[in-house]
C-alpha cells in the first residue's frame, strides 16, 4: 500500500480558523440563550448554531467535505431513518393526550416557568419535579 | 497470517478498510444519538414542564467543557496533521494535549456531577435529570472509548514497527473521525440539555 | 355462552360485521391465489423435472414479465385500502361518539382485573386520587368530591344496554393491558398514562366475555369479566340496584368506609 | 474439521485454531454449532409451554419434578414460568437462533468465499463478534438459574411490565451484548462486501446470497442502534429507577410507584418495533439469498429476474424502516398514523411478491434436480408464501383489530420464520455441507427429515391460524381460563403433538451431520456443477482461502449457455 492512498491532506490554517468559528459560535449560543428570547425562536436559533458548529467539524476536521461519494451516502440513509424514527415518534407523542393534563405541554410556554428545583436549593432534600417553582423575573 | 493476504489489494471503493469500518459504526452511533435525542423530544413535549438549563444546571461548567471539547478536536487533527508529515514529536505532543483536554472534560463533568448529587439530584429526581444523566452519560462513555483509542495510539507511536505501519496513519484518521463525531455529539448535546 | 365456535364468534355490534367482511373478503382471496398458485406451482415442479435429452429452455418472458403478479397485488391492495380500510377504519376508531349522546363508561385495568366506573345521573366522572387506592376503593375515587358521589363502580361486570352507542374511556393503573371482547369484534389497549378513547355500540343482547388479550403478567390469563348487554329497561334497573349500594355521601371523614 | 491445509508454515495451537480462530470458516461454523444449540434450547422451552397449552394444570411429564417448587409446583407450569419460558423462547430463537444462523454462520462462511476474499475485513472484530454473541447467550440462558429468574415479560418487553418484572436485567444486559456483538457483524460484512470483492466481481455479478447478507447487514447497521439506547433507558428505569416508561400515579398491586413518573410506555413500543420489524426482514432476506442460490442451480438455468430480485431486496432493506409501527394499531397510538404504516405495510409487500414471482418462474423451463437441498428450497416458496399472505390481514388497521394479539399472528410468524427461515437455513445446510467438511449429508436422511419436518411444521402451525380467527388470545398461560379460548382447545392439543413430531423427525438431521462430518461420502471440489466462487477453492478451503486471487468474467448464474459442453460456466472460467 503507498503512502497517504486515502487519507486527506492536512491543512492546518483552515483547521485553526475553523477552531476559531468554533468558540465564536460557543459564545454566541450562549450568550443568546440569556436573551430570553421566546422558546421556539430560541430552540431554532439553537439548533442552527449547532448544526452550523457541527457541519463545521463534519466537513472540515472529519474531512467529509471532498470525501469520496459512498461516505456521504452512507450518512444521509442513517439521517433519513433517523429523521424518520424522530418525526413519527414526535407526532405520535404530541397527538396523544395524556390523562388529567389535557392537551400536552406545548413548547412555547416560556423556560423561567419550568417547575424544576433551582440551581441553589436551600436543603439537601431531594428536590422533587413537584417542588414549588422558584422562577427568576424575567 | 500476514497483513497483506487479509488487505485485498482491489479496494473497490478507493476507501480503506478501517476508514469504511469507522464512518459505519459512526452511522450506526447516528441512529444511537437519534433514539436518545427521540427519547429527549417526546419526554419533553409531552412533559408539563421542563426546566430550563440555566435554573437546573451548571451552565458555565458546561461552556467550559464545549470548548475543551471543541480544542481537543482542534488537537487530535493536529496529530493527524504531525503524523501525516512522519512528524512523531509532533504527533505525540499533539496527541497527549488531546488526551489531557479529554480527561479534563471527565474531570469537569465528575464536578458536575457531584454537586448535583450532593444536592440530592440524581438520574430519578426527574424525567428532566434521568434525560440529562441518561445522554452526558452515555456520551462520557463515548469519551472513555475515545480515551482508550487515543491512548493506544499515543503508545504505539513508541513502538517503532507501529509507526512505520502504512497503515498508522489511516488509524489515526479512524479515531480523528470517532474523536469528532463525540464532539459533534456534545455540540448538540451542550444547547439541547442547558441553554434551550 | 355459546358465542364461540371453529369460525369467527357470533357478532354483536354495529362494526362487527364490518370487520368480518373485511376478513371474509381477505381470506376468499389469499385463498384463491395460494390454490391458483400452488397449481402453477405443482405443474412446474412436474413438467420440469429433469429427464434425459430434455434440454434447458431460457427464459421464454422478459425480466417485466415478473412484475405481472405484483401489479395484480398492488390494484387489489390498493382497493382494499381505499374502498375498505381507510373508511373503516375512521368510523371505528377515529371517530368518536359526542358523549352526550352516548352512554360513558371509564375502563380501568389493573392487575389482573378490570374496574368499570358509570357516572351516574350526574353524567360526571368524580375525582381520583392514587393515594386513595384501597382494595375496597380499586380506583382512589375520592368520594368528597360531589362528581364522585354518585359515580358506580363495578369489579369484572360490565352492563350495557343494547342499540346505544358507547364511549369507552379506557385507562390502565399499572401495566399495558388490552380490553377484548371478540363479539364486538372491539379490541383496544389500555396504555397506562394516557386515556384511550374507544367506541361499541351492542346490538344484540347477550352475555360476552370481556378478556385481557395483552400480557399482562402472571395472571394474564385469569384476567377476565363478563359484559351484559340488556334491554334499556334492565340496564337501567341495574344501574339502579348498583347505585343502592354506593356509600351515603360523605360525611364521615375516613375514607372507604 | 479442517485438515492441514494452512498454508502458513508455523503451526496454530488448537486454542487459536479452533477456539479464538480469526479465521472465517471456523467462526461461521462455530456460530453455525452454536446457534443451532441455541435453537434446539428454544424448541425445549417451546415443548414446555406447549404441554402447558394443550393440558393446562396437568404435571409436566418425566421432568416436571425436577423443577424447582417455584418454577413448576408439584410439576404443574407456574403462571411465571410460563411466562418467563415465552419471553425467552422469543428471545433466543430470534436473537441467538436464527439471525446468528442466518447472518453470521452463512454470511460468515460463505460471503468471503462467494465473492473470492482470503477473510473478511477486520479478522479479530470478527473474532470478538462471536466472543460477544456466546457470553450473551450464555447470559440469557444463565438468567434462568438467577435470583429473579429469567424474563417474564416476552420477548417484546413492554413496560411498565418490564420495569416491574424480576428477571429483566440480565436480559436487557444481554441484549445490549448482543446487539453490540451484531454491529461488529454488521460492519465486518459491509466492509467486506464493498471493499474486497475479487477483480471483476462487480455489484451486479454478485450471487443473490451476497446481495442479500447486505441488505441485512444494512438492516442490523441502522436498525439495532435504537434498540440498544431503548434497552439502556429501560435499564436506567430498572436500575437508577429513572421513569423514561413510567408514567405518573401508576398503583401496581396496591402499592404506589415511587418512581418520578412522566415518562412514556408508548415510546418503548416505537424504539422496539423500529427494531424488531426490520429484524423480520433479517430473518428472512438470508433464507431468500439461500433458495435463490439452490434454485439456480437445481434448475440448471439462470435466476429469472436477478435485476428485480436484487432491487426487490434493496426496495425491502429500505421499506422495512418505515413500516414498524403496523404492530401498534390498537396500542392507543395516535390512529391516524395507523394509516400512515398501512400504506407503507402495503408498499412492502410489493417488492417481497416480486421476489417470490421471481424465485417461482425459475423453475419454468428449467431441468430441476430433486436433491435434498432443493426439496427445501422448494418447499419454502409455498410455506413462505402462506406467511406472506396471512400477514395481510394483520397489516390491514380494521382487520387487525380482531386478530391482533390472537393465534393467528403467532401462526402468521412463524410461517414465515420457521417455514421461511428456518427451512430455508436447512436447506443451507444440506447445501453447502460438502463446502464445509468435502462430504456430503446422507440422502436418506435428509429426505426423511425434509418430510417429518415440513409436515410437522404445518400441522403445529394451521391450528394457530384457525384457532386465531377464532378468537383465542395469545400469551395466556392457561387459556381455558377464557371462555372465548374453550372450542378450539383441541386444536392446542393438535399443535402440541406435532410440536413433539417435530422434535422427533430432527434426531435423523443431527446424527447426520455429525455422522456425515467424519464418515460421510466425500465429495468432487464443485459437487452440485455451481457456477459461484465458493466452488473455486478446495473443500473446505484452507486458511486464505484461493490459493491465487480469482478473477471473475461473468455473472454468478451462468447454467445450461448454448454451445458449451458442460451446463454450468464457472465464474472464474476464463473462457
Amino acid at each position: 500500500m503507498e503512502k497517504h492512498n486515502d487519507e486527506h491532506r492536512p491543512n492546518v490554517k483552515l483547521y485553526i480558523a475553523v477552531f476559531a468559528a468554533l468558540l465564536f459560535f460557543t459564545g454566541l449560543t450562549v450568550a443568546v440563550s440569556r436573551l430570553h428570547l421566546p422558546r421556539p425562536q430560541a430552540i431554532a436559533l439553537g439548533l442552527t448554531i449547532a448544526g452550523i458548529k457541527a457541519g463545521l467539524v463534519a466537513a472540515v476536521f472529519m474531512h467529509l467535505w471532498g470525501e469520496k461519494k459512498l461516505i456521504p451516502k452512507i450518512l444521509i440513509g442513517a439521517a433519513f431513518f433517523a429523521v424518520t424514527l424522530i418525526v413519527i415518534d414526535v407526532l405520535d407523542g404530541v397527538w396523544l393526550t395524556p390523562q388529567d393534563t389535557g392537551r400536552m405541554a406545548v413548547a412555547d410556554q416560556h423556560p423561567d416557568e419550568g417547575t424544576a428545583p433551582t440551581a441553589k436549593p436551600t436543603a439537601a432534600a431531594p428536590a422533587a419535579p413537584a417542588a414549588p417553582a422558584a422562577p427568576e423575573a424575567k | 497470517m500476514n497483513a497483506t493476504a487479509i488487505e485485498n489489494p482491489d479496494t473497490h471503493s478507493g476507501i480503506s478498510n478501517a476508514k469504511l469500518g469507522v464512518w459505519l459504526f459512526l452511522a450506526s452511533e447516528v441512529m444511537l444519538f437519534a433514539t436518545l435525542f427521540t427519547t429527549y423530544i417526546v419526554l419533553r413535549l409531552s412533559a408539563t414542564s421542563w426546566p430550563w438549563g440555566w435554573d437546573a444546571l451548571n451552565v458555565p461548567l458546561a461552556t467550559l467543557n464545549t470548548v475543551i471539547l471543541i480544542s481537543s478536536s482542534v488537537t487530535i487533527v493536529m496529530a493527524y496533521a504531525r503524523a501525516y508529515d512522519r512528524d512523531v514529536r509532533g504527533f505525540r505532543l499533539w496527541m497527549a494535549l488531546t488526551l489531557a483536554l479529554s480527561f479534563g472534560f471527565l474531570i469537569v463533568k465528575a464536578f458536575e456531577y457531584g454537586h448535583e448529587f450532593s444536592m440530592g439530584i440524581g438520574p430519578s429526581t426527574s424525567v428532566f435529570y434521568a434525560v440529562y444523566f441518561t445522554m452526558t452519560g452515555l456520551h462520557g462513555i463515548h469519551i472513555i472509548g475515545g480515551i482508550i483509542v487515543n491512548s493506544a495510539l499515543l503508545y504505539m507511536s513508541f513502538v517503532k514497527e507501529d509507526w512505520e505501519n502504512p497503515l498508522f496513519l489511516g488509524r489515526v484518521e479512524g479515531a480523528g473521525l470517532y474523536w469528532h463525531f463525540v464532539d459533534i455529539v456534545w455540540i448538540f448535546l451542550f444547547p439541547a440539555l442547558y441553554l434551550l | 355462552m355459546n358465542n364461540y365456535g371453529w369460525g369467527l364468534p357470533i357478532q354483536a355490534s354495529t362494526f362487527a360485521g364490518q370487520i368480518d367482511s373485511g376478513l371474509w373478503i381477505i381470506h376468499a382471496a389469499m385463498i384463491g391465489v395460494f390454490v391458483l398458485w400452488g397449481i402453477f406451482f405443482t405443474y412446474l415442479l412436474i413438467k420440469y423435472r429433469r429427464r434425459d435429452g430434455v434440454a434447458v429452455r431460457h427464459e421464454e418472458h422478459g425480466e417485466m414479465t415478473s412484475l405481472i403478479p405484483d401489479l395484480l397485488v398492488m390494484v387489489f391492495e390498493i382497493g382494499l385500502i381505499v374502498f375498505y380500510a381507510l373508511p373503516a377504519w375512521r368510523s371505528i376508531k377515529m371517530t368518536m361518539p359526542d358523549p352526550k349522546d352516548a352512554l360513558v363508561v371509564e375502563v380501568t385495568a389493573e392487575q389482573f382485573g378490570w374496574n368499570i366506573r358509570y357516572p351516574g345521573p350526574d353524567g360526571k366522572f368524580g375525582r381520583t386520587k392514587p393515594e386513595l387506592v384501597h382494595f375496597s376503593n380499586p380506583l382512589g375515587l375520592d368520594r368528597t368530591d360531589p362528581a364522585a358521589a354518585d359515580d358506580i363502580v363495578v369489579s369484572n361486570e360490565m352492563h350495557l344496554p343494547v342499540n346505544a352507542k358507547v364511549l369507552i374511556k379506557l385507562r390502565s393503573k399499572d401495566v399495558v393491558h388490552d380490553l377484548f371482547v371478540p363479539e364486538f369484534r372491539l379490541k383496544q389497549d389500555a396504555m397506562p398514562g394516557l386515556e384511550t378513547p374507544m367506541w361499541v355500540e351492542p346490538n344484540r343482547i347477550g352475555h360476552y366475555e370481556m378478556a385481557c388479550a395483552q400480557l399482562c403478567g402472571f395472571g394474564h390469563s385469569l384476567m377476565r369479566g363478563d359484559v351484559y348487554v340488556e334491554s334499556r329497561e334492565d340496564f337501567d334497573k341495574w344501574l339502579k340496584s348498583r347505585a343502592a349500594l354506593n356509600p351515603a355521601p360523605p360525611t364521615a371523614s375516613s375514607e372507604g368506609f | 474439521m479442517s485438515s492441514e491445509h494452512g498454508h502458513d508454515a508455523h503451526e496454530l495451537s488448537f486454542l487459536r485454531k479452533y477456539v479464538f480462530s480469526v479465521d472465517h470458516k471456523t467462526i461461521g461454523l462455530q456460530y453455525l454449532i452454536t446457534s443451532f444449540v441455541f435453537l434446539l434450547v428454544g424448541f425445549g422451552l417451546m415443548m414446555l409451554m406447549r404441554w402447558q397449552l394443550a393440558f393446562p394444570g396437568r404435571a409436566i411429564p418425566l421432568i416436571g419434578p425436577m423443577f424447582s417448587p417455584d418454577l413448576a409446583p408439584n410439576g404443574v407450569m407456574s403462571g411465571e414460568f410460563y411466562n418467563a419460558l415465552g419471553a425467552m423462547h422469543g428471545t433466543i430463537m430470534i436473537f441467538l437462533g436464527v439471525v446468528p444462523l442466518g447472518v453470521a454462520a452463512f454470511g460468515n462462511y460463505i460471503v468471503p468465499l462467494q465473492i473470492g476474499a482470503p477473510d473478511m475485513a477486520f479478522p479479530r472484530l470478527n473474532m470478538m463478534s462471536y466472543w460477544l454473541y456466546l457470553p450473551a447467550g450464555t447470559l440469557m440462558l444463565l438468567s434462568f438459574f438467577l435470583p429473579g429468574g429469567a424474563a417474564q415479560s416476552g420477548w417484546t418487553s413492554y413496560p411498565p411490565l418490564s420495569v416491574i418484572n424480576p428477571g429483566q436485567t440480565v436480559w436487557l444486559l444481554a441484549m445490549v451484548l448482543l446487539i453490540t456483538s451484531s454491529l461488529l457483524g454488521a460492519i465486518n460484512f459491509l466492509v467486506t462486501t464493498i471493499n474486497m470483492r475479487a477483480p471483476g466481481l462487480s455489484l451486479m455479478r454478485l450471487p443473490v446470497f451476497v446481495w442479500s447478507e447486505m441488505v441485512a447487514s444494512v438492516i442490523l447497521l441502522l436498525a439495532f442502534p435504537p434498540l440498544e439506547a431503548a434497552a439502556v433507558l429501560q435499564l436506567m428505569d430498572r436500575v437508577a429507577h429513572t421513569s423514561f416508561y413510567m408514567p405518573k400515579d401508576l398503583v401496581i398491586l396496591g402499592q404506589r410507584y415511587t418512581g418520578s413518573g412522566g415518562g412514556q410506555p408508548l415510546l418503548w413500543q416505537h424504539l422496539f418495533w423500529f427494531l424488531a420489524h426490520p429484524e423480520v426482514y433479517v430473518l428472512v432476506l438470508p433464507a431468500m439469498g439461500i433458495v435463490s442460490e439452490i434454485i439456480a442451480n437445481n434448475t440448471r438455468k439462470p435466476l429469472h429476474g436477478y435485476k428485480t430480485i436484487v432491487y426487490s431486496m434493496l426496495g425491502v432493506g429500505v421499506m422495512s424502516f418505515l413500516v414498524w409501527a403496523h404492530h401498534m394499531f390498537i396500542s392507543g397510538m395516535t390512529p391516524a398514523l395507523s394509516n400512515f404504516f398501512l400504506v407503507t405495510t402495503m408498499i412492502i409487500s410489493v417488492p417481497s411478491v416480486a421476489i417470490l414471482t421471481c424465485l417461482i418462474f425459475s423453475l419454468q423451463g428449467g431441468s430441476i434436480r430433486y436433491n435434498v437441498p432443493m426439496l427445501f428450497a422448494l418447499a419454502f416458496l409455498p410455506l413462505f408464501g402462506i406467511g406472506g399472505l396471512t400477514g395481510l390481514p394483520l397489516g390491514l388497521t380494521v382487520t387487525d383489530i380482531y386478530l391482533h394479539d390472537t393465534y393467528y399472528v403467532i401462526g402468521h410468524f412463524h410461517f414465515v420464520v420457521v417455514t421461511g427461515s428456518i427451512i430455508a437455513l436447512f436447506a443451507g445446510v444440506y447445501h453447502w455441507f460438502p463446502k464445509w467438511f468435502g462430504r456430503k449429508m446422507n440422502d436418506r436422511l435428509g429426505v426423511i427429515h425434509f418430510w417429518g419436518s415440513v409436515v410437522s411444521m404445518v400441522g403445529i402451525f394451521t391450528p394457530m391460524l384457525v384457532m386465531g380467527l377464532a378468537g383465542a388470545s395469545r400469551r395466556l398461560y392457561d387459556p381455558t381460563a377464557q371462555a372465548h379460548n374453550l372450542i378450539v382447545q383441541p386444536l392446542n392439543v393438535v399443535s402440541t403433538y406435532f410440536a413433539a413430531a417435530l422434535g422427533v423427525f430432527q434426531l435423523p438431521f443431527i446424527w447426520n451431520f455429525f455422522h456425515s462430518m467424519f464418515r460421510g461420502e466425500k465429495t468432487p471440489e464443485n459437487p452440485w456443477q455451481a457456477t459461484t466462487l465458493e466452488w473455486a477453492c478446495p473443500s473446505p478451503p484452507p486458511h486464505g482461502n484461493f490459493a491465487k486471487t480469482p478473477r471473475v468474467y461473468r455473472g454468478p448464474y451462468e447454467y445450461s449457455t448454448p454451445g458449451r459442453a458442460t451446463d454450468f460456466w464457472p465464474q472464474t472460467d476464463p473462457s
